[in-house]
């Protein structure tokens, strides 16, 4: 059934759980919609705040970051030290202003096919209740009132920026 | 010169009965060591080993009471009874680590349950707080060529982690007290065995298999006499001991002092002010011998 | 770069049943910087391959994104045909439109627009790939196994018939381990002296094998494939060169009453010693504590009786550095000793059951010296009080194993089986005595071991007491067990004449210093933790580094001899190459604005992360960067995200590629 | 955004004994420079502006006259030892001036290898207090021209310093407005606090006073400066600046030592250090960590305990 | 006979701009401070503080966008700003040092290269000065040859008059347009009192000497001592009214995005950072030395203009407290006791 409203997620994931997951999934060819947009990462430790914040910036609606439980890290601390960077950028943003069910936090491992489904479904319909995230894509039009212009095809030209 | 250290002390109901004479040495000794004794102002009965068994929240509130009770008085509570001592360091063990507990507990005593105050037996004041070197040097009469077979009993040590007064299987705490007045303390095997406590009454026959085994241990290690921390377990030792030596046939003879009876003789407290006259098992005879008094 | 190909996989139809695989063709050839787009129905076979390669010739491609199934599936192949072709493999890119698109969405013009998208990130990603060289580690094909016992040995023996360098460091004189010490073996009963000799021997012939014994590891140093060991060889005061072995220095020591700790102090030996007579090296130490030469400088006897003049008063401790590419950790156990309350340890020591205090209350290594033909008393059963025959004899299980409250929590694997060999040995010897066992749970698992122990019961009449052992005390010279008989229900007191504790298996002293050395992770028992307690039970986490033994756990000779094989055979397949290969992903820093804050070095779990200092000319000091060890690094990227200024960059992952696959959202 | 709490009585703060430190600041320079013991001093003179003071690098024992200690001693001088300031630094062995809240600057700096203890003489100030933004530097120093800051200050001694001048008068206990305003930006709702930070990021003109002041901004190339990737816009349109000042408040979370300089020279009044002390209450709340006076070996976000909380993770 | 006009009448001449299409920009409160901000009506006009940032952003924006581009398969297309979209504007209130100050930038954005995106902007902008009643210890308009009362760079310039109301002087043809489109808004009074004008501290400095006194200290150690506390931020230069450096960013992808033009600052490390990773002036003193120098030295010799009007922003706001009024000062007093060498004429303010 057609949505109004199909919500744009990115999902942020290590390569040896929660992608594998993923596959699992696959390979059972278990079905879950199609928002979610995969970027695939060697640990959790490798991602950084900047990317949540651009994914944002870029117009995701709604953003997942899911890695390997604790104690099962390929890399023996990637996820520690992940959950602890996670912990203190989620409260910035809540701190900002930004409404946390917009940003997602998970242990999907390579057996838990299931799970990535169950977590990718539950965001996908929770972010297409919100509605769009117009935070950030609002924000990249503003100006500087010096710098604001009123001629039409500049406008334009914005918009599709 | 001012008591460097003072104590809210609580008693405990066998202290003004039975164990009278563990009440009046320790008052004695602690006298004689300018430290300071405050008794703690209308206490009441712990509750001791009957209380918990019939109903855990009664015994914690007495407890909680008495511990509020001295609040009001400066400094860390000193206990001589081993089991109020026991009783009173449960309480503050269970109710610091249970919310719901306390909870009850308070609404029980209607007042804030206090566990700040420190709980100590003399034991520990004595060899800790006061020092084993100033005890030793404290001593104007050292009990030398006395032999003793220190007795801890089950409360002193045990549950692990609660009473936190020693080891709980291998504890050292009185042997180091002992022999800083001089005497000698010897190696025996049921330090910690239980004397039957309370069966004393109900089930006398138990009581009479354990102490015996106790007392038969003490003369095998050659000891002179026995010293407890506790009022039940020299009653046990103390009063049973004609009728064991009716029953197994042994002879025994062997005196029952409270700890502080012999450090505050060793003190130079004058024996009529110790009780010896109400122990059941005569100490006179040793203690001439021993030109002790 | 602007010369992209890209190559849609029908897989058959699993992807092309719910992708429309020409639309994403077409889309991708809309897209830019890329120059040639092709769909296929089999990439990854052999003609899907060759037409890959094709068009890498002919577009003259630079990059490509292959579209098929997930790339923990075909990247290797499809990186490997690039290369083929020419092609860095590193520039090569999976896109996953099998697994995360076709097979989970039904909805044909969702599941093309979504491989449309996936497809467009990976070529944007691509755009943004370096060409990557594999890392290549020089290897010193020489191992280092630390620790002398049958896991040390084993391990020795087989890296060194396949043709490698081993260096040997064992801490005391002789090698041989707590198993030298043992009697009869279970389950078969034969004697351990017998079966370990021989390979101690072995050992101490073999042209590949350099021993160290009397040696401690000083420092370790390097990475996988270039460590450097500093070993301190402690002095023996014994000329190894010269010693025939012949022993008269021992015989003529005025020095007699020692007590030997390898005997559990029940026999003595001269202050001049070699621990036991099948001692490999067989030359003698000087015990320098106890040798009256070394408290007030008379005697020198044993040097006055020496043929070939060995014995050498002068001789220091030295530092000997070994370059090794291995290192086998067997460091072995040791019995948890409960004679007093370790100092700051979580563990609890055992009071009430009167070990040290009560002569006569042993534990089962002292059975097994006691059991031992070269033991102290020649195999006799004695009383250590008073060296009469004991009549009845208690064995109390689990002392320390299983005792959450006492802070060892874990079972301690081979007690159930070695007690149920002294109540047999203790039979043989003992033909009118009894054995008394108190055990909670038999645990018999390996080969033919349950009938060793049902034999132990049925034919040799040990009594098993299903209960604990709550005291034990002195009484006349009896000792008394109390303990409890729950299949009955009682109270049970035996006054027994020796009384054996099977206590707890516990790491060696020093385990933990000696790990903080190697730089490998413990387990809060200072047990060696294996990088993945299934798949590599035998490697640590850090690269280069292997387990054989009691060290990583408590365990019986079987399975340590099988891991010291296995550990073996990982040091050799590291050896097969004379170059270690490593994938690139791999961080760099870039020294120019690296600030020196060293928070990538704080969050490195490997230990990848060194201080480099940066020199002028003149030597002097401008500044100190971090640097990562390509050999060591694993790739895990935690230090990028954590570097401030981004000035650690993780190859294959960097910032450029990731923001370059967002600003497709 | 003014915190409306109950209109607090002005009390005048007694800064007797800054005069005290004063004298003793000058002795201990000229002694150090004179006994060769340091190359410089960082110190504070006093400005042309009446009252004012200013950082100073005086390498000639002469000058430490014209050292100084009062209300108007803002800055942080810590930032004179790292390597945004490599010039100063190459003078050689260094004594700095330090308030309590610079000494814990100094501290992160120590944490993070950029300097030895041994390198650095620290003289410590007992400091009661310095004024706050935009305060004319000749006003006497009372509870409306003090720093927020140091309305709750913990550190008026700075322990650890290698000699501590000045004495401390007593204090009058002033109202947390600083902490009031994070009370009250906690109690809004998300689009309100949202509404209010973007207020706010729209009028920065991006002019890295902030980044320029900050100890520990002492990357030799800031993220934000970088062009390719381009992590944040480098223009001061509103949604460049929304991500500069995440990243800042980012890349300070478990370093930042409260000095509150950022907001102090901030020409566009942007209440920058209500985001760093978010982040100092989030890593109290979730790891105990706090800013110290002695160098910590390791951050809260350069380590890890098994038991973190995982609550917000599924 | 002076022209002069009510408060109220100022506020309802602004109201009539605003409805007549223009953009309004003048001093309004926000918060704590006071801006230069485009007014949504007259009601919002707070003159007399000098506002935080300076007047220069009505032709001169801190950032703007100056084209932008999209790239796809068949090449590259081009939007450029037209710059016939600039608005009319009306800068009310600018105090003299605001007001000055784009005359003196003019020289430079029309040199050999015609800015038009300033150039545009100058030109459909009418700037009303306001004569300035308050300067504090940071002011010295004095010192570099303005005044509190200077009508430079004003096309009208008001006088704030004892009893309200300020009289009106048309400076340029433009003032004359403004008072003749709005003759209603304005009255005749044949005597008017003036609230007394600012008198900034400090003697006036003979600036050609300071020329003089710089050409020859160029490694002179005033440089270090000044500038071993600049930290090398941007507040300075960005609230500077006459400081007119930028930078030119492309934001975006390589496939689609804009090209920006946005302040930039001499005083920034990276500033003289060349691509080969020399830096020019690699050590803040240079820097400072090269921003002295500029404002002071080199704009007179290339436009014989004094680039900074002493509004004293950068006193008031440099995160460290560099004082530049002091340092003219003692170049000041230095220079006069040097013999001027060169002996030319320096004419400033021409």
């Amino acid at each position: 059934m057609k949505h109004d409203f199909e919500p744009k997620i990115v999902a942020f994931v290590c390569t040896w759980c929660t992608y594998a997951g993923a596959d699992l999934a696959g390979t059972s060819r278990m079905l879950y919609p199609s928002n979610v947009r995969v970027v695939k990462f060697p640990c959790t430790g490798r991602i950084d705040p900047v990317f949540i914040l651009k994914a944002f910036q870029k117009g995701a609606d709604g953003i997942l970051v899911s890695g390997c439980h604790p104690g099962d890290c390929h890399y023996m601390a990637g996820n520690f030290h992940a959950r602890r960077r996670f912990a203190v950028f989620r409260k910035l943003l809540e701190f900002i202003g930004v409404d946390l069910n917009r940003l997602e936090f998970s242990w999907v491992s390579a057996a838990e096919g299931g799970k990535w489904v169950e977590i990718v479904t539950e965001l996908t319909e929770k972010i297409r209740s919100m509605g769009p995230l117009t935070q950030f894509t609002d924000l990249n039009d503003e100006e500087q009132w010096s710098g604001a212009l009123s001629n039409p095809e500049l406008k334009a030209v914005y918009d599709q920026v | 010169m001012k008591n460097v250290l003072n104590y809210s002390y609580y008693p405990g109901c066998s202290l003004h009965a039975s164990g009278k004479e563990y009440d009046e040495s320790a008052r004695g000794l602690f006298k004689a060591l300018k430290i300071g004794l405050q008794e703690v102002p209308d206490w009441f009965c712990c509750g001791a080993t009957p209380a918990h068994n019939v109903d855990e929240l009664l015994s914690l509130a007495l407890c909680a009471k008495n511990l509020e009770l001295a609040d009001a008085v400066e400094g860390d509570l000193a206990v001589a009874c081993a089991a109020c001592f026991s009783r009173l360091k449960t309480t503050q063990h269970k109710l610091g680590e249970n919310e719901s507990k306390r909870k009850q507990v308070e609404q029980a005593i209607d007042a804030k349950v206090s566990l700040e105050k420190p709980v100590k037996h003399l034991l520990e004041i004595l060899a800790r707080d006061f020092g084993l070197e100033r005890l030793h040097k404290a001593v104007s009469k050292p009990l030398n060529g006395l032999k003793i077979a220190p007795y801890y009993g089950c409360l002193l040590t045990r549950p692990p982690d609660v009473p936190q007064l020693d080891c709980t299987e291998a504890p050292t705490i009185m042997e180091q007290v002992l022999e800083a007045t001089g005497a000698e303390t010897v190696p025996w095997s049921h330090r910690l065995e239980c004397c039957g406590a309370n069966f004393t009454l109900s089930r006398p026959g138990v009581v009479l298999k354990l102490t015996g085994d106790i007392l038969a241990s003490a003369k095998r290690a050659g000891a002179d006499c026995l010293v407890v921390a506790c009022p039940l377990c020299h009653g046990n030792l103390d009063i049973r001991q004609k009728e064991i030596e009716e029953a197994t046939g042994e002879e025994y003879h062997m005196p029952v002092f409270y700890i502080t009876q012999l450090l505050a003789l060793a003190c130079g407290v004058s024996p009529n002010k110790l009780g010896f006259g109400s122990m059941i098992v005569n100490p006179m005879p040793l203690l001439k011998e021993k030109n002790l008094i | 770069m602007s010369r992209i190909g890209v190559f849609i996989c029908h897989c058959g139809e699993n992807i092309s049943r719910t992708v429309d695989v020409e639309q994403v063709a077409q889309a991708a050839r809309q897209m830019v910087g890329v120059t040639y787009a092709c769909d296929y129905k089999y990439m990854c076979s052999d003609p899907g391959q060759t037409l890959l390669k094709k068009a890498v010739a002919e577009h003259r491609l630079e990059g490509i994104v292959v579209a098929a199934c997930s790339p923990r599936m075909h990247e290797k192949t499809f990186r490997n045909a690039a290369q083929a072709a020419g092609l860095n493999p590193f520039l090569c890119e999976m896109a996953n439109i099998r697994e995360h698109c076709s097979w989970v969405h039904d909805d044909r013009v969702e599941a093309t627009a979504k491989a449309t998208d996936i497809v467009h990130m990976l070529v944007e990603r691509v755009r943004k790939n370096k060409k990557l060289i594999p890392i290549t580690v020089p290897v010193t094909k020489r191992a280092l196994i630390i620790g002398g016992g049958i896991a040390g040995i084993q391990a020795a023996l087989d890296i060194a018939d396949c043709g490698h360098q081993v260096v040997l460091v064992e801490r005391e004189p002789s090698i041989g381990g707590h198993m030298a010490m043992l009697s009869e073996t279970f389950p078969t009963l034969d004697c351990s002296q017998c079966i370990m000799t021989p390979r101690m021997v072995d050992v101490v012939n073999h042209p590949k094998i350099t021993l160290h014994t009397y040696s401690e590891i000083e420092s370790v140093d390097g990475y996988i494939g270039n460590f450097s060991i500093t070993i301190k060889k402690k002095a023996r005061s014994v000329d190894m060169a010269k010693c025939t072995g012949c022993g008269v220095c021992m015989e003529k020591c005025p020095q007699k009453k020692i007590p030997n700790e390898f005997d559990k102090n029940l026999g003595f030996r001269p202050a001049i010693y070699v621990p036991f007579p099948q001692a490999v090296p067989n030359t003698p130490v000087i015990d320098r504590e106890h040798c009256t030469k070394f408290i007030n400088g008379k005697c020198g006897v044993c040097q006055k009786v020496c043929g070939p003049g060995a014995v050498d008063y002068e001789q220091q401790d030295e530092l000997i550095v070994e370059q090794v590419g291995a290192i086998v950790v067997a460091t072995g156990f040791k019995l948890y000793d409960i004679t007093e309350k370790p100092k700051g340890s979580a563990i609890k020591g055992y009071g009430e059951f009167g070990h040290g205090k009560i002569p006569d209350v042993i534990d089962g290594l002292t059975f097994e010296r006691l059991a031992s033909a070269s033991g102290p008393t020649g195999g006799k059963i004695i009383r250590p009080s008073d060296g009469k025959e004991p009549k009845q004899v208690v064995f109390v299980q689990c002392v320390g194993s299983r005792a959450r409250e006492k802070g060892i929590s874990y079972c301690s694997k081979v007690c159930c089986m070695y007690t149920a060999k002294h109540t047999m040995l203790y039979k043989h010897k003992v033909h009118d005595g009894q054995a008394y066992v108190f055990f909670m749970d038999a645990r018999t698992p390996g080969k033919s071991y349950d009938e060793f122990w049902r034999r132990a019961i049925e034919e040799e009449e040990a009594v098993y007491i299903r209960g604990m052992v709550s005291r034990v005390y002195q009484k006349g010279d009896k000792v008394v067990v109390m303990g409890s008989d729950i299949a009955v229900g009682v109270q049970v007191e035996i006054e027994a004449d020796l009384v054996v504790l099977a206590t707890a298996i516990q790491p060696r002293d020093g385990a933990d210093t000696l790990a903080q050395k190697l730089g490998i992770s413990y387990d809060k028992y200072n047990f060696y933790s294996e990088a993945h307690a299934k798949l590599r039970p035998v490697e640590c986490a850090t690269a280069g580094i292997y387990l054989a033994g009691a060290c990583q756990g408590p365990k019986d000779i079987p399975d340590t001899v099988s891991q010291a094989s296995a550990a073996a055979a990982k040091v050799m397949t590291l050896f097969s190459k004379d170059q270690l290969e490593r994938e690139p992903i791999v961080a760099r820093v870039n020294e120019k604005f690296c600030v020196g804050c060293l928070a990538c070095k704080k969050v490195c779990a490997y230990g990848a992360v060194e201080e480099k200092e940066i020199r002028d000319r003149q030597g002097n000091l401008i500044r100190v960067v971090a640097y990562v060890n390509p050999g060591v690094c694993s790739g895990c990227g935690t230090c990028q995200a954590t570097c401030p200024s981004k000035s650690v960059e993780l190859d294959g992952y960097t910032d450029e590629q990731v923001m370059a696959m967002l600003e497709t959202l | 955004m003014k915190s409306t709490g109950k209109p607090e009585p002005t009390v005048t703060i007694d800064t007797s004994g800054y005069a005290v430190a004063t004298e003793e600041i000058r002795s201990e320079a000229k002694r150090l420079l004179l006994e060769k013991i340091v190359d410089a001093v960082v110190g504070y003179q006093s400005g042309r502006r009446k009252g004012s003071a200013v950082p100073v690098i005086i390498t000639d024992p002469a000058q430490a006259e014209q050292l100084v200690f009062s209300p108007a001693c803002v800055n942080n001088l810590s930032i004179y030892l790292t390597k945004a300031k490599k010039e100063i630094r190459a003078k050689g062995k260094l004594a700095v001036v330090a308030k309590g809240c610079d000494l814990r600057a100094l501290a992160g700096l120590m944490g993070e290898s950029q300097f030895k203890r041994e390198e650095v003489v620290i003289i410590g100030v007992t400091c009661a207090g310095v004024h706050s933004a935009g305060v004319q530097p000749n006003e006497p120093l009372t509870s409306a021209t003090i720093a927020k800051k140091c309305r709750e200050c913990s550190v008026h001694i700075p322990e650890g310093a290698d000699l501590i001048v000045g004495k401390l008068p007593l204090l009058p206990d002033l109202t947390p407005t600083e902490k009031e305003l994070l009370e009250k930006l906690d109690a809004m709702t998300p689009g309100e606090r949202w509404e209010y930070w973007k207020e706010q990021f729209t009028r920065c003109i991006r002019c890295l006073a902030c980044r320029q002041v900050c100890p520990f901004c002492y990357c030799e190339q800031c993220l934000c400066d970088r062009g390719r990737p381009q992590a944040v816009d480098t223009s001061p349109r509103p949604s460049g600046n929304m991500g500069w000042h995440i990243v800042r408040a980012m890349h300070l979370a478990g370093r930042c030592s409260g000095c509150a300089e950022c907001e102090r020279v901030c020409p566009m009044d942007i209440p920058l250090n209500l985001l760093n002390r978010k982040m100092a209450q989030e890593l109290k709340e979730l790891y105990q960590y706090e800013a110290g006076l002695t160098p910590q070996e390791k951050g809260p976000l350069t380590s890890y305990d098994e038991k973190d909380d995982q609550s917000f993770i599924k | 006979m002076a022209k002069v006009i009510t408060e109220e009448n100022l506020r309802s001449l602004i109201d009539l701009l605003i409805k007549a299409g223009k953009r309004v920009i003048g001093p309004k409160r926000a918060g704590e401070m006071t801006i230069y901000e485009p007014l949504a009506s007259g009601s919002e006009l707070t003159p007399g503080t000098l506002p935080r940032r300076s007047a220069k952003e009505a032709f001169f924006p801190l950032s703007e966008t100056i084209l932008s581009f999209q790239k796809d398969r068949d090449g590259l297309k081009v939007d450029d700003v037209d710059t016939a979209s600039f608005p009319e504007t009306v800068l009310v209130g600018a105090l003299p040092c605001d007001a000055a100050a784009p005359q003196v930038m003019d020289a430079v954005f029309s040199w050999d290269y015609k800015d038009e995106f300033y150039l545009e902007r100058r030109r459909r902008t009418t700037i009303i000065g306001l004569s300035c009643t308050s300067a504090d210890d940071s002011c010295f308009c004095t010192l570099v040859g303005l005044s509190p009362t200077d009508t430079k760079g004003s096309d009208l310039f008001l006088t704030p008059l004892a009893g309200g109301g300020y009289s009106c002087e048309a400076v340029t043809d433009r003032g004359e347009q403004l008072l003749a489109g709005y003759p209603e808004l304005f009255t005749e009074a044949a005597t008017v009192t003036p609230i007394p004008a600012a008198q900034p501290e400090g003697a006036p400095v003979d600036l050609a000497k300071v020329k003089v006194w710089l050409e020859e200290h160029f490694e002179d150690e005033i440089w270090e001592e000044v500038a071993n506390r600049c930290v090398g931020c941007g507040a300075c230069a960005f609230l500077c009214p006459a400081c007119h450096c930028f930078d030119i960013v492309d934001e975006g992808t390589e496939q689609k995005g804009s090209r920006r033009k946005n302040w930039d600052a001499c005083a920034f490390s990276k500033f003289t950072n060349h691509a080969s990773g020399h830096n020019p002036r690699d050590v803040q003193n240079k820097r400072y030395r090269n921003r002295f120098m500029h404002k002071f030295k080199y704009y007179d010799d290339k436009f014989g203009k004094t680039l900074c009007t002493g509004c004293g922003r950068c006193i008031r706001y440099c995160p460290v407290g560099i004082d530049i009024k002091g340092i003219l000062e003692e170049i000041g007093k230095k220079s006069l006791s040097t013999k001027d060498t060169k002996g030319h004429e320096a004419n400033h303010h021409g």
